[in-house]
C-alpha cells in the first residue's frame, strides 16, 4: 500500500510541477516593446503630470489611445537627450513618419467596445482603476503575448490562478463584470460587445 | 501457437463459445468502412464548417436533430430497464439488464457525438454548464444527456471489468465490486434524469410559440409534449430492447434469454403505448381545437402540404401507436413470436415518426402568410455521419457480446448471472 | 526494482488527479474557446480614427450628395446628405456599397495593351502616334464637367471630335432638342409643380433620375393615398417596381408606347380634351387600342383621366418622339409643371454613334458606361475603373474608382434647376491611375487641367452673383466676397443652386407627327449606372432576395 | 428612463429599392459570400416581394421589408438560447444577439417565426483588400454562429459616446438612426421609442392602418407595418387567402 501512494503522489507532484511552472511558460511568448519608453522619466523630466496630455480625448470625445508620432514630436522631433531609445524614437520612427508599432498591454479584441469617455468623463474612473500604476512605472514590464489566444498576458493577470490581482493586472470580462456589479451598473452583452 | 495476453481467446469468457475470430472479423470489416466513411463525414463538418451540410436559415434543424431523438428515445429502455429491475424489483428482465446498458450507452454516446457536430462551434459548447440559461429547454437536454451519459459509462464499466483478462488486475476487481454496489442507486439517478431529458427533448419543441405546429400547452414550465416524449420513450424501448435481442439471437444462432423475458417486455411496452396512445389522441384534439386556432393558425392548413397530409397523422397514432399496442397486449398475438416482433417493430417506427414528424415537419411548414413549403435533403456528409454512428453502435456491440458476458450463459464457471 | 504495470495505472491516477488542480485544463478550455472568437484568418476592420466627410458620387450622371464614414483614412461607410437641396439624404441603393468597389476582383489595376500589362508612358505615345496621323474621337458619358471641357477642347485643338454618350434621360428629351433647339443638357422636368405624371415605362420609381427628387417628392404627396395630389400613372408592358406603387397602372403589349402616346393625342385632340396643338396623329384610335391590348372606351377614359388634374406631364423612358410630341399636345413644354429650360449655358452635343467610320482613334472617358462598344475599326483607348469584360479595345487605362479624384458635378440630367458641386477625392488612389483629362494634359500640355476649370468655372459663378450655396448653412451667391471664398465652400461639397428660370422660356411648335420608333425597354437602379460592376454586396443582396434578379455580367 | 425602440414600416412607401438592404449590410459587416443562396444567404433586413396571387391587371405587387421583429414579451429566442447568448435589453428593449456567445445550435432560429435569424454557414470573407472598407463599429463573425438585426448597435455606441463626451446621460434621438432608417429614399422606414406617448412613431404605430405580422403568436414584436390596401393589411395573420411571394417574372 505504501509503495502505491509513494507512486500515486509521485504522479502527483509532477503534474502539478507541470501544470503550475512548465505550462505558463509553454504558453506565453515574450515580446519588448519596440522602444524603451519610461513614464517615469517623462513624468520628472518634461513634469508630464496627466495622462491626458499625452493619451488624449479626440473632440467627438472618442479616446486617442496611445499617442500617435506628432504628440512625441512635440518634444522630440529631434533628439534633446542622449538615451538610445529616443535616438531609435527620432532615426527610426518620427523622421521617416512611421507610427511607432507598440505592444498594447491592454488591447482588446475587435468584438469588444469599450469607451474611455463614459467611463472616465462620466463615471469619474481614474486611469489607474484600470491600468494601474503604469503611468509611474520606471520601465516597460514585458509583454507576453498568449500563443492560442493572442491576447497580452495583462489580460488573464499574471498570478495563473488569478488570485490576489491588483488593478491594472487582469482585464478579462469577469473583471469588467465584477465592477459593474459592484457599482450597480447593468449593460446588456451589446452595451460592451459591438 | 503461443497463447499471449493478445490472443483473441484468452479474451473470451471461459466456456463461451463464439465464432472464430477471423468470421468476427469479417463481420466487423463492412461495419468499419461505414464507421470510417463517417469519421471522414464528421471531419469535414467540423474543419470546413456546417456548410457541408444541407441545413439552411430555415431548415435549421435537419435528420441529425431527427437522428438525436430517435435514438434517444429508443435507448429509454436502458434506463427503464434498470428502473423496473432495481426500483420495482423486477428480477425476471435481469438477463437483458446488461445488453440494456450497452444499447443506452451506444445510442447516447452516439447522440452525443453528433451533437457535437451539429453545433456550429462545438469548441465553445461547454459554455452552456458556465453560463446556462436555466430558461432552455436545451439546457436541461445537455446537463441531463451529459450526466446521464456519465451514469451509463459507469454502468458500462463493471460489466467491461468483468473480462476475462481485466479482472486478473485485483484493483480492477475491487473497483468493480464497488461499483456494482453502487448500480442501484446509478440505476435510481439515470431514471431521475432520463425522465427529466426525455421530457425536455420533447419539450424542446413544444416551447415553440413560434411554431404554431409544435407548440403545446401545459402544465408549469413544461408543455405537454414534455410528458408525450416520456411516455413514448418508456413504451418503446423495451421493444427495441425485445427487437436487439431477438437480432443477437438471429444472428449467434442462439437462444440468449428465456423467452417469457420477451412476453413480459411486449407486455410492458404495450400498456405504456396503450397509455401513449391515449394521451397523445387527446392532447392533439386540444391542440387542433384550442391551441392551435388561439395562435391564429387553422390547423387544416398543416395538413395542405404533401406529403405531409392527414395520413401521417393517423398512421402515428393508429397504425404504429393503437395496433402495435393491441398487438402486444392481446394474448393470442402476444404468445405468437412473429405478431410479437413485428408489434415491437411497428411501436418502434412509431416513435420515430413522431419525433420525425415534430423536428421535420415543424420546420418544412410555413408561418409568415407569404412563406412557402420548404423542403429538404439532407447532404452526403449527413448521410454518412449518420450511418458512421449505426455502425459505431454495431460494432461497439459486436465486441461487448463476444469478449463480455452480456448474457446469462448456460454452463461455464463464467456463467454470469448479475448478483441481487 | 521493477516497474509492474500495477505501478503506471496508480502513477497515471495520481497525474490525473494532479493535473486537475493545475490550471493546465481550465485555463487550455478558456483560451481555446477565445481563439475561435478571434479566428485569425477572419477578416476585421480597420482601427484608427473615425471621420465623416463630404463628397458626391460620380458614377452615374445624377451626382448625388454623399455623407462618408472614413475610418484609417479609408470610406468605411455611405450615406445620403441630408442638407442636400437636390437630393435631400436619399441614394440609390448601389450607392451603399459603392465604398466596396475600389477593391473589386475586376478593378483594372494596371495598363494593359491588348490584354499585356503596359506602361502609360507607351499608351500616351501610341496616342500621341495616333493623333499625328488621323482624326481622334473622345466620347464623354457625362458632358458639362471640367473634365469634358478639358476632353472637348483637346478634340477641338487637334482635328477630332467630341461625342456624347447620353443617359436615357437625357435621350428622352432629345426630340425637345430638336423642335425647340435647346440643348436636351439645359432642358429639364418641372416634376415639383405637376400633378398628374404620365410615366411610359419609365423607371421613375427604381433608378429614374435623383432618387432624393422623384422619389421624395411621391412619397410625400402619392404614397398611399387614394386620391394623391401627384396622380402617378405607369404605363408599361408588365408590373415593375414603379407599377406596382404607381396610382394606376395601365397594362399594355410589349413596344406598344408609341402607339399608346399617339392615340392618346388623338383622343385628347377629338374630344377636345386639349386646346389642339399641332397636328393630329395619323393612327386611329382603335388602331392604338389593338396595338396596346387595351379596349378603346379604356383608352379614351385613360385620356379624360389624364387631363382631369393639370398640369400634366408625360415621361418617357428613352428617345422617343410620339410621347415627346404628346407633352406638345399637352400643352406641357415650357409650361408650369412641365418639360423647362434650365439653364442657357450648355450647348448641343453631337450624340455618340456606336458606328464610328474613319477615325484613327477612339478615347473613351471613364464617364461612358461600359455597355457602349464603338462598332470601329480604329484605335481605341477606353479609361475604365472596372473591366467589364467582353469589349474590345486596344488600351485599357485604369481610372479613378469611387471617390479616387477630384471631380465637379455638373447638372443632373431631367433637374429643373441649374447646379454646380465640386466632389472632393476622399479615397487614396492604390494603383497608377489616371483620368482621361490628366492623360490629355500630359499628351499635350498646353490645356488647362481639371483644377483650373473648375477654378475659372467659380470665378464665373461668383462674378454671376445669382444663385444660392447650400453647404452646412444656406448662402446667396451674392454674399460671398470673393471668387476663392466661393471656392473654398464648394470644394466643402456644398452645392450651387441657381435660380429657377423665369416661365414661358420655351416655344415649341409641332409641323407634322413625329415617325414611330421603336421604343427601347426601361432599366434600373443596375443598369442605370456606368460602372460595369455591382458593389458586391448589391450582388449578393439581389440573389438573395426577390427583389429583382442580379444583372449576370455584373457578378462579385 | 428606458426606453423601447421599434419601428413603422410604411408598405405604401416602399417601392423595393433595396436601399435599407444594403445600408444594413454594409453598416453590420455583412460578407458578400458569392457561394451564399437565398437559403444560406445573410440577410439581417429583407425586403421579400409579395403578390396578391393574382395574374394580369389585377395583380399588385408589395414589398415588405423584414429584419428581428424585437418581440417585447416572451422573446421565443431569448428563452430557447441555452447559454444566454441572446438577451432582450432592459433599457433600450433590442434584443440583442451576441455571436461570440453562441455556440451555433440553431435552437433560435427555429424559434423565430419570422425567419429573422441567419446563421453564418461559411466563415466571412471578402475579395483582398476589402476589409479596409468594413465598419470599425462592428466587428465581423466567424462561422459556425447566429447573427440578427441589432438595430444597429454601434449607432447607438456612437450616440452614447457623443453624450458621455457632452457629459449628458441621456442620447440625442438625432444621433441613433439605424442604417436602413437613414437609407430609405422615401421615408418607408420610421425609428422610435414607442414607450414615448409624444413620440410621432410610437402613436402611428397605434393608427388605424397599422399591424404587426403573427400579432396573435402573443410574442408582441415591435415593428409595425402600415397599409392602407386591405389585401396587404391581411397579411398580418396567416390562412388569409392567395397571399403568395412573388418570384422573378
Amino acid at each position: 500500500m505504501s509503495r502505491n501512494s509513494i507512486v500515486f503522489g509521485f504522479g502527483l507532484a509532477v503534474a502539478l510541477f507541470s501544470g503550475w511552472v512548465l505550462f505558463p511558460r509553454a504558453l506565453y511568448v515574450n515580446q519588448h516593446q519596440p522602444i524603451e519608453f519610461r513614464h517615469k522619466i517623462h513624468a520628472e523630466k518634461s513634469g508630464i503630470t496627466d495622462c491626458a496630455q499625452c493619451h488624449v480625448f479626440r473632440d467627438d470625445g472618442e479616446f486617442a489611445g496611445l499617442p500617435s508620432n506628432d504628440t512625441c514630436a512635440g518634444c522630440h522631433s529631434d533628439r534633446i537627450g542622449t538615451s538610445p531609445a529616443e535616438a531609435k524614437l527620432v532615426e527610426s520612427y518620427i523622421k521617416p513618419g512611421h507610427e511607432v508599432p507598440w505592444l498594447v498591454y491592454s488591447r482588446q479584441p475587435a468584438n469588444v467596445w469599450f469607451s474611455h469617455s463614459i467611463h472616465v468623463k462620466r463615471a469619474g474612473l481614474n486611469c489607474t482603476d484600470c491600468h494601474g500604476n503604469l503611468g509611474e512605472s520606471d520601465q516597460m514590464h514585458l509583454y507576453q503575448v498568449n500563443r492560442i489566444s493572442g491576447y497580452s498576458r495583462d489580460i488573464w493577470g499574471h498570478s495563473m490562478s488569478r488570485l490576489g490581482r491588483v488593478p491594472g493586472d487582469g482585464m478579462k470580462m469577469g473583471d469588467c463584470e465584477d465592477c459593474h456589479r459592484r457599482h450597480g451598473v447593468e449593460v446588456g452583452c451589446l452595451g460592451c460587445h459591438q | 501457437m503461443s497463447s499471449t495476453v493478445l490472443t483473441d481467446s484468452r479474451w473470451i469468457a471461459r466456456g463461451a463459445e463464439r465464432t472464430s475470430f477471423s468470421r468476427f472479423l469479417a463481420w466487423l470489416a463492412p461495419w468499419s468502412a461505414m464507421l470510417t466513411l463517417g469519421v471522414y463525414a464528421a471531419f469535414l463538418c467540423l474543419y470546413r464548417g456546417l456548410n457541408q451540410t444541407n441545413m439552411d436559415n430555415r431548415f435549421a434543424f435537419g435528420l441529425w436533430i431527427f437522428l438525436d431523438l430517435g435514438i434517444i428515445a429508443l435507448g429509454a429502455g436502458a434506463f427503464f430497464t434498470g428502473f423496473l429491475v432495481y426500483i420495482l424489483k423486477r428480477a425476471e428482465l435481469r438477463p437483458i439488464l446488461n445488453t440494456a446498458v450497452v444499447v443506452g450507452f451506444i445510442c447516447y454516446s452516439g447522440a452525443v457525438a453528433i451533437l457535437m457536430i451539429d453545433v456550429g462551434q462545438p469548441l465553445r459548447a461547454w459554455f452552456t454548464f458556465w453560463h446556462p440559461n436555466t430558461h432552455s429547454m436545451l439546457t436541461e437536454v445537455t446537463f441531463c444527456i451529459s450526466c446521464y451519459l456519465l451514469v451509463l459509462c459507469l454502468e458500462y464499466i463493471p460489466i467491461l471489468l468483468r473480462n476475462r483478462q481485466l479482472r486478473r488486475l485485483p484493483s480492477f476487481l475491487v473497483f468493480e465490486h464497488q461499483l456494482h454496489n453502487l448500480v442501484p442507486v446509478l440505476a435510481g439517478i439515470g431514471t431521475f434524469l432520463s425522465f427529466f431529458h426525455q421530457g425536455s427533448l420533447g419539450g424542446l419543441y413544444g416551447v415553440l410559440r413560434g411554431r404554431p405546429f409544435a407548440f403545446r400547452h401545459g402544465f408549469f414550465i413544461w408543455p405537454s409534449t414534455f410528458f408525450l416524449f416520456i411516455l413514448s420513450a418508456i413504451a418503446t424501448g423495451p421493444s427495441f430492447l425485445m427487437l436487439v435481442t431477438a437480432t443477437v439471437e438471429k444472428v449467434t444462432g442462439k437462444q440468449l434469454v428465456p423467452q417469457d423475458v420477451f412476453r413480459r417486455l411486449g407486455f410492458i411496452s404495450g400498456i405504456l403505448l396503450g397509455i401513449y396512445v391515449a394521451a397523445k389522441s387527446i392532447d392533439t384534439l386540444i391542440w387542433l381545437n384550442f391551441t392551435s386556432p388561439a395562435e391564429g393558425f387553422a390547423p387544416w392548413t398543416y395538413y395542405i402540404h404533401k406529403p405531409f397530409g392527414t395520413p401521417v397523422l393517423f398512421a402515428e397514432i393508429v397504425l404504429f401507436g393503437l395496433i402495435p399496442a393491441f398487438l402486444l397486449l392481446y394474448r393470442k398475438t402476444a404468445a405468437h413470436r412473429g405478431w410479437l416482433f413485428s408489434a415491437a417493430a411497428l411501436a418502434c417506427i412509431g416513435v420515430l415518426m413522431n419525433r420525425f414528424v415534430l423536428t421535420v415537419q415543424t420546420l418544412a411548414l410555413p408561418t409568415l402568410p407569404f412563406d412557402d413549403f420548404l423542403t429538404y435533403t439532407p447532404s452526403w456528409q449527413e448521410v454518412a455521419s449518420f450511418g458512421g454512428v449505426i455502425a459505431y453502435g454495431v460494432i461497439v456491440y459486436s465486441l461487448s457480446y463476444r469478449y463480455l458476458s452480456l448474457f446469462p450463459q448456460p454452463k461455464g464457471e463464467d456463467a454470469h448471472v448479475p448478483r441481487s | 526494482m521493477k516497474v509492474t504495470r500495477r505501478d503506471l495505472f496508480v502513477w497515471g491516477a495520481g497525474a490525473a488527479a494532479g493535473l486537475v488542480f493545475t490550471p493546465v485544463p481550465w485555463k487550455l478550455l478558456d483560451d481555446v474557446s477565445i481563439w475561435t472568437q478571434n479566428w485569425p484568418w477572419i477578416p476585421q476592420p480597420p482601427r484608427g480614427p473615425v471621420e465623416v466627410k463630404q463628397s458626391f458620387c460620380s458614377l452615374c450622371p445624377q451626382g448625388c450628395a454623399l455623407k462618408v464614414k472614413t475610418a484609417g483614412g479609408w470610406p468605411v461607410g455611405i450615406a445620403g446628405t441630408s442638407t442636400n437641396p437636390l437630393t435631400r439624404g436619399a441614394l440609390c441603393p448601389l450607392a451603399f456599397g459603392a465604398h466596396q468597389l475600389n477593391w473589386h476582383p475586376q478593378r483594372v489595376r494596371t495598363v494593359r495593351h491588348n490584354g499585356v500589362p503596359s506602361s502609360w508612358s507607351d499608351a500616351r505615345a501610341a496616342f500621341a502616334k495616333a493623333c499625328s496621323e488621323g482624326p481622334v474621337v473622345i466620347i464623354d458619358g457625362q458632358p458639362g464637367r471640367a473634365a469634358s471641357t478639358v476632353l472637348a477642347s483637346f478634340a477641338e485643338k487637334h482635328n477630332g471630335s467630341y461625342r456624347v454618350e447620353m443617359s436615357p434621360e437625357t435621350r428622352a428629351l432629345m426630340p425637345f432638342e430638336s423642335w425647340t433647339g435647346v440643348s436636351a443638357f439645359s432642358l429639364g422636368y418641372d416634376l415639383e409643380n405637376a400633378y398628374t405624371i404620365v410615366s411610359f415605362g419609365a423607371p421613375l420609381l427604381d433608378g429614374w433620375g435623383v432618387p432624393g427628387r422623384f422619389t421624395r417628392l411621391w412619397a410625400e404627396r402619392a404614397a398611399g393615398r387614394s386620391d394623391p395630389q401627384l396622380r402617378l400613372i405607369q404605363i408599361e408592358d408588365s408590373l415593375s417596381h414603379t407599377a406596382s406603387r404607381a396610382w394606376k397602372w395601365v397594362n399594355i403589349r410589349p413596344g406598344s408606347e408609341s402607339a399608346m402616346a399617339a392615340g392618346l393625342a388623338r383622343a385628347l385632340i377629338e374630344e377636345k380634351l386639349v386646346s389642339a396643338r399641332g397636328p393630329m396623329p395619323v393612327i386611329t384610335i382603335s388602331a392604338a387600342a389593338s396595338q396596346s391590348g387595351i379596349s378603346e372606351s379604356a383608352l379614351g377614359e385613360l385620356a379624360r383621366t389624364i387631363v382631369a388634374r393639370p398640369p400634366v406631364l408625360a415621361i418617357a423612358s428613352n428617345h422617343n418622339p410620339e410621347i415627346a410630341a404628346l407633352n406638345v399636345v399637352l400643352g406641357a413644354v415650357g409650361a408650369h409643371g412641365g418639360v423647362v429650360r434650365r439653364s442657357k449655358r450648355t450647348g448641343k452635343y453631337i450624340p455618340a454613334e456606336a458606328q464610328i467610320p474613319n477615325a484613327r482613334a477612339v478615347l473613351i472617358d471613364s464617364s461612358v458606361p461600359w455597355d457602349f462598344a464603338p462598332d470601329s475599326n480604329a484605335e481605341i483607348f477606353r479609361f475604365v475603373a472596372w473591366d467589364g469584360g467582353l469589349q474590345k479595345c486596344d488600351w485599357l487605362l485604369p481610372a479613378a474608382g469611387f471617390l479616387e479624384e477630384l471631380t465637379d458635378i455638373p447638372n443632373a440630367p431631367t433637374s429643373a434647376v441649374e447646379t454646380y458641386a465640386i466632389a472632393p477625392q476622399l479615397s487614396k488612389p492604390q494603383f497608377e491611375i489616371q483620368s482621361a483629362a490628366q492623360f490629355l494634359v500630359s499628351v499635350d500640355p498646353t490645356l488647362p487641367t481639371v483644377e483650373k476649370v473648375i477654378h475659372s468655372r467659380c470665378e464665373e459663378l461668383f462674378h454671376q452673383r445669382a444663385g444660392t450655396v447650400y453647404g452646412q448653412e444656406v448662402t446667396g451667391v451674392a454674399k460671398f466676397d470673393s471668387a476663392q471664398k466661393l471656392e473654398a465652400e464648394l470644394e466643402k461639397a456644398s452645392t450651387w443652386v441657381g435660380d429657377p428660370p423665369p416661365p414661358g422660356e420655351l416655344r415649341c411648335e409641332l409641323r407634322e407627327w413625329p415617325p414611330t420608333m421603336i421604343a427601347e425597354s426601361s432599366q434600373n437602379w443596375a443598369s442605370t449606372w456606368n460602372a460595369p460592376v455591382l458593389p458586391p454586396l448589391a450582388t449578393k443582396l439581389y440573389r438573395e432576395s426577390s427583389l429583382r434578379e442580379a444583372p449576370g455580367r455584373r457578378t462579385v | 428612463m428606458s426606453a423601447r425602440y421599434g419601428m413603422v414600416i410604411d408598405l405604401d412607401r416602399c417601392t423595393g429599392c433595396g436601399a435599407c438592404m444594403m445600408a444594413c449590410a454594409a453598416e453590420n459587416n455583412v460578407p458578400p459570400l458569392p457561394q451564399a443562396s437565398a437559403r444560406t444567404g445573410l440577410t439581417p433586413l429583407l425586403v421579400r416581394k409579395v403578390s396578391n396571387g393574382l395574374e394580369g391587371s389585377d395583380r399588385r405587387e408589395v414589398f415588405i421589408p423584414i429584419l428581428c421583429m424585437h418581440c417585447e414579451y416572451d422573446t421565443p429566442c431569448v428563452h430557447v438560447c441555452p447559454q444566454q447568448a441572446v438577451e432582450v435589453d432592459k433599457a433600450t428593449g433590442i434584443v440583442m444577439q451576441m455571436p461570440q456567445r453562441c455556440l451555433g445550435c440553431r435552437y433560435c432560429m427555429t424559434a423565430c417565426p419570422y425567419h429573422a435569424r441567419y446563421f453564418n454557414w461559411w466563415d466571412p470573407a471578402w475579395p483582398k483588400g476589402m476589409e479596409k472598407s468594413l465598419n470599425p463599429g462592428v466587428a465581423t463573425r466567424m462561422r459556425g454562429v447566429v447573427e440578427k438585426c441589432n438595430l444597429c448597435h454601434a449607432r447607438l455606441h456612437a450616440a452614447k459616446e457623443k453624450a458621455a463626451a457632452a457629459g449628458k446621460r441621456e442620447i440625442d434621438p438625432a444621433d441613433y438612426v439605424p442604417a436602413c432608417v437613414e437609407a430609405c429614399p422615401a421615408r418607408a422606414i420610421r425609428f422610435g421609442n414607442l414607450a414615448d406617448p409624444k413620440d410621432p412613431v410610437a402613436q402611428e404605430s397605434q393608427s388605424q392602418d397599422a399591424f404587426r405580422l403573427l400579432a396573435k403568436l402573443g410574442t408582441e414584436p415591435k415593428i409595425y407595418y402600415k397599409s392602407k390596401e386591405p389585401w396587404v393589411q391581411a397579411m398580418a395573420e396567416p390562412n388569409s387567402g392567395p397571399i403568395v411571394e412573388a418570384k422573378h417574372v
